[in-house]
């Protein structure tokens, strides 16, 4: 999946009983990164938030804060609700819109010296092009993420992942739009993801990323009201690891483009569960509010693990279930 | 308990909005030792922790978001007023009311435990250097924010202290806050009349502003409360601050989880609050 | 929803402010419980396990282990996974037959002095149909419950539960051998939970019971195994509990027949959760591993809380969010 | 730390294959205090507990489930066997491996901790009461059940135990056993040579059935050790029960996670076992 990466095919010189360094590269369908690990669109604001806790090119990318065409607003408040091991959101991708992103966010972005995937919102298949298309000429623009997968809007978002039909449709009028890494973001909320998937990948995706959150719901009763003005939200955190899992694992097996695999990751061993299931790179979201440094511990956990276990290059990782 | 033995870092007038984590007086990470806990009236707690960066770090008003020890299926952190910071000793207290499983749990934690706390956080209080008389108004446990924002006010300012409890029990702040608010300025109100004047802390509110002028009002509790002063404030044209209260999930900006409608546009009350100047939220 | 049990309609004598017992009765689709909970299939044996905790008549009902026509022996070991706030399992509904149910399990449960609800598993359609009619004769039965969604088993299972024609197939052909009570069971591991439960209330369903357990996988990263012999088995357990709720709340909206909630329930609040976002009647799954003695628990705790709030009969919470 | 002060229950013959609560010394949950718990050895430690139902009906060879405090998202209880048990205390005591998250959380309960424990749990050993000369095999904490099982026996018995470690630190129960089995019935093997025999525990039991004969051979382990000592004892034609580990989430024999296959058919670890004939076993 990543032969075409020449800074990883070395194995011949490595003796495996001295390793002191570990290849941490990957390659997620062209987006070259230093390491597997970036982060969850929305649980990292545009980074600024996290730049004061570590440096972030310890990452292996960025990814953004959902961005649309125009200004949303998002939805009421309470946005969000504590479940077991996990949350429920109904943020709404709340986003000031693109042309305030390319002037309040990019600069800063661009200093980061880390690939940004910046995550793309639209209603429509249009929308989300158009995204693209503004965003084309600027150059601290590495790769996109197109997020099909929103639970937390009425017209768009998810209602674009669980239809094999609109999924191609509007991966594939963005296709268009680039040539830049596109990366589409399915949602969890399917009776068959594989089915999805194919539908991406035929329509030219680079990779895939997944899961977005899982439809949930959380009530408080006392009050006999749902605790989300929205009534339901998306869940995420440490729950959802085991759908999440299972979801790469399936995929894995029914596509050849690369997986950006998320959902619960806390630690550097969730990390290497994922790539073990598939995924060529993972995402940090919910755990970057329960601790900052999540990402840059997962970062160092793989690495090593990798020297712990003799793996050279952790791209080996990737769907190595014996 | 006694809190008179401490010192607290004057209020600093360029006290600007911050982007967390971008370094300075920015949250940090910091494993606290828990110095002491204990019970100050029935569902109500002090915590005093070591925690030396946010002690020297932090301005009347900003907070501290914390990660429940031993509730890991848990996994948001809970947000608390810092209520008292001592930058030499390092030591930071805490104030909180038992409301659900997170502070419940947090009862149970002991001398010696460590702490995950991020602070401090957001922005604090903005009184007008020139202010010369100003008011303080806080419901229940509101008072904690106001507890270093009394301290730092140079002595030539006359500093009137509202504070509300639902009965004399409650009302746990007092003897410390007399170290700065004494006697003819310092107006106690409680639900059941078993202190203080039988009332609300709006009425006592009102009365004084009708008597006569303040610079300045600062006010935290219940959000009804706050409103209510607020609006009286607007009457008599007085500046006014209030502290707003949102479920955070990152508590440094990141997530939206915490907006707060101002004139302004969506805000986030971790950091472009808690304090927000009263003209210019949307209640 | 249950306006036709008499039992407990009494509003009129009660003075709100003296509330001294509360009508803990329910009518699940015809199956008349004395108080709201049962405990899910799979969770507590046939109950013998849990009789040395507690009489069994504290529960609303007893549900047993899936019965299939013939002895099915299961998956292979391991078949449990912890998760963060949640198991998988991947049993397979070992069940030594309906024959042997009948003669080893129902003369026992027969004496219990509850309902005794018998979950029924298959292979395709015709295999539903002959336990039941198996059991038609058998007064010890109250009523039955079709497992159309076991994510454990390659061939029947979750693949009826997925598709609301066979899903409709095999509740009418049930529904045919017998009157007694027939709730259905469905699975989250859907797009849209409302189409299959729409398709089996128009089958003849009496009720409807969800969720089952959310397809989900761990991986030992030492050994690069999924940590369950299986590969993938159903997660279960307070983690699930959102996803729970949502699914009963939209379903609630989208059928007229009562429903059985399940997922995670631990505590009273979670089962009052349960019925005001639209369960008639809950079950307590795998919180009977955490704690024997959850379901009695969960019955006094619900019980304290109409007390406390003036609701003199509990069946007034089902649906009652304002 | 001292064992030899306790006495412990008789091994009762009447043991049968007890389905689980339903009365009589069947499972109960108690929540015990615990007395005390430290290391005994790197990553193996003891915990003591108040359990007095579980030691006054415990016999040698069965467990308790216990919940593990304060690790709420971790909801499934952990299986460890009863090593020592004090009827007239009401003391029990386990002894525990760090292997994975709960039992290295395990290491941080303290004295005066309440923990939730089920028991006692599953048919423990059922040796012959006619039984003249036994041998046990332990390897590594496999000696935990054993030790009840030793004292259980009348003196007239020869009692032989075959006890395996890594090394000579990790025998930890060795001076506990010299109660009961004295210099030539004890056979102390290590992986590394560092005490006794360095071997496995196999190659020893294989020599002392070579010697002579027994009555009775109950083995506790490594699982692939246990199939050893079963085809040693098989060749021997001699009397042999094994302690498997399954993993449980009910263990009380509800829920099917942990099932042996064995000549009758699967049968569960929790209450069918965790002791059962060697010959029954499908390795
Ligand atoms: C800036 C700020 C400062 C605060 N200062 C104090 C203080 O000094 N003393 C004090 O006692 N309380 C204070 N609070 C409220 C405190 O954060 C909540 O009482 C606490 O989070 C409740 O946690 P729980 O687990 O006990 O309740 P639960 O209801 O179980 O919590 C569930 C979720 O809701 C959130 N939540 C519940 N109540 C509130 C609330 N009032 N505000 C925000 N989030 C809430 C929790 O953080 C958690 O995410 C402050 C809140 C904010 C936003
Ligand atoms: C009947 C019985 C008696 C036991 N007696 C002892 C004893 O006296 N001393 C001792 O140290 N250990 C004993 N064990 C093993 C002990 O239960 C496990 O080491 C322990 O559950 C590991 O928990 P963990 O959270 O540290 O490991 P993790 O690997 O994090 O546990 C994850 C899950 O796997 C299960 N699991 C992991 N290892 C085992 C295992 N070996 N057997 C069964 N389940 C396992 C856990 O219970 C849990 O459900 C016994 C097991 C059984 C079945
Ligand atoms: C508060 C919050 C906001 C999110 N916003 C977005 C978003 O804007 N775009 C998007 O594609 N995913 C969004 N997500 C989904 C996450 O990126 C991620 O897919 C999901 O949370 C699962 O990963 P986790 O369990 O590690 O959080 C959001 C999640 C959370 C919790
Ligand atoms: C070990 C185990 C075995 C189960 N066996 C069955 C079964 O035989 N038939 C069935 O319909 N559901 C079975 N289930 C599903 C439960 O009845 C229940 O629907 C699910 O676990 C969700 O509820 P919970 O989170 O409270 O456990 C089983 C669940 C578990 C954990
Ligand atoms: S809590 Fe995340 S932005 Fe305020
Ligand atoms: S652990 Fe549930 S049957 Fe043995």
């Amino acid at each position: 999946m990543i032969d075409d990466n020449p800074a990883i095919d070395d194995t011949h010189l490595v003796d495996k009983d001295s390793l002191t360094t570990v290849d941490m590269g990957v390659n997620l369908g062209g987006l070259l990164m230093a390491n597997p690990v970036t982060v969850g669109s929305g649980t990292f604001g545009n980074g600024k938030q996290y730049a004061g806790f570590y440096p972030l090119n310890r990452l292996g990318a960025i990814t953004t804060k959902g961005v649309s065409g125009v200004p949303w607003a998002g939805n009421d408040n309470p946005r969000i609700a504590e479940t077991a091991s996990g949350m429920l959101n109904s943020i709404g991708l709340q986003n000031p819109g693109v042309e305030s992103f390319v002037a309040d966010e990019l600069p800063w972005l661009a200093t980061c010296g880390v690939p940004v995937i910046v995550n793309v919102s639209g209603h429509n298949a249009s929308e989300y092009a158009a995204v693209i298309q503004r965003l084309e000429t600027e150059s601290a623009v590495s790769a996109y993420e197109l997020n099909i997968s929103c639970p937390n809007i009425d017209c768009g978002g998810m209602g674009f992942g669980t239809d094999p039909q609109t999924a191609y449709a509007v991966t594939q009028l963005c296709r268009k739009s680039t040539s830049r890494p596109l990366i589409v973001k399915l949602t969890p909320n399917v009776t068959d993801i594989s089915e999805i998937a194919c539908a991406v990948e035929a329509a030219g995706a680079d990779a895939i990323s997944l899961i977005n959150t899982v439809l949930g719901m959380a009530i408080d009763v006392k009050r006999r009201r749902p605790v989300l003005a929205r009534k339901v939200g998306g869940l995420s955190g440490p729950a959802i690891k085991p759908i999440a899992l299972r979801m790469i694992y399936e995929v894995y097996q029914a596509v050849k483009i690369p997986l950006l695999g998320m959902g619960g990751i806390c630690t550097a061993s969730d990390a290497i569960e994922f790539m073990l299931a598939g995924a060529t790179a993972v995402a940090i979201g919910t755990a970057n509010f329960t601790d900052p440094m999540t990402a840059p511990t997962v970062v160092d956990g793989i690495r090593e693990f990798c020297l712990e276990q003799n793996i050279p290059r952790v791209s080996e990782l990737t769907g190595a279930l014996l | 308990m006694v809190m008179s033995d401490m010192t607290y870092p004057a209020c600093n007038a360029d006290n600007n909005r911050m982007e967390p984590g971008l370094g300075g007086g920015q949250p940090r990470q910091e494993f606290c030792s828990v110095l002491d806990n204990g019970f100050m009236a029935e569902s109500i707690a002090k915590i005093r922790l070591l925690a030396p960066y946010v002690a020297e770090n932090c301005h009347p008003g900003q907070f501290v978001h914390l990660r429940l020890p031993n509730l890991e299926a848990h996994i948001l952190r809970r947000p608390f007023s810092v209520y008292a910071a001592d930058a030499r000793s390092g030591e930071i207290q805490l104030l909180y009311q038992t409301v659900g499983a997170g502070t419940e749990h947090l009862t149970t934690v002991g001398r010696g435990a460590q702490i995950d706390v991020i602070g401090p956080i957001g922005r604090g209080w903005q009184p007008q250097p020139s202010a010369k008389r100003v008011l303080l108004v806080g419901g229940g446990l509101g008072v904690a924010p106001l507890y270093m924002l009394a301290a730092s006010f140079r002595t030539d300012v006359e500093v009137h202290l509202v504070m509300g409890a639902q009965s004399a029990d409650r009302l746990i702040c007092r003897e410390p806050f007399s170290t700065y608010i004494t006697e003819p300025c310092l107006h106690i109100t409680t639900d059941d009349g078993s202190a203080g004047q039988h009332c609300f802390t709006t009425k006592v509110v009102k009365d004084l502003l009708d008597e006569g002028s303040f610079d300045y009002i600062a006010t935290c509790g219940p959000e009804a409360m706050q409103k209510a002063v607020a609006a009286l404030a607007a009457e008599h044209k007085t500046v006014c601050e209030v502290s707003l209260e949102r479920r955070m999930a990152c508590g440094i900006g990141a997530c939206l989880s915490c907006m707060v409608e101002t004139i302004n546009g969506p805000q986030r009350a971790c950091v472009d609050g808690p304090v927000f100047s009263a003209l210019e939220v949307i209640w």
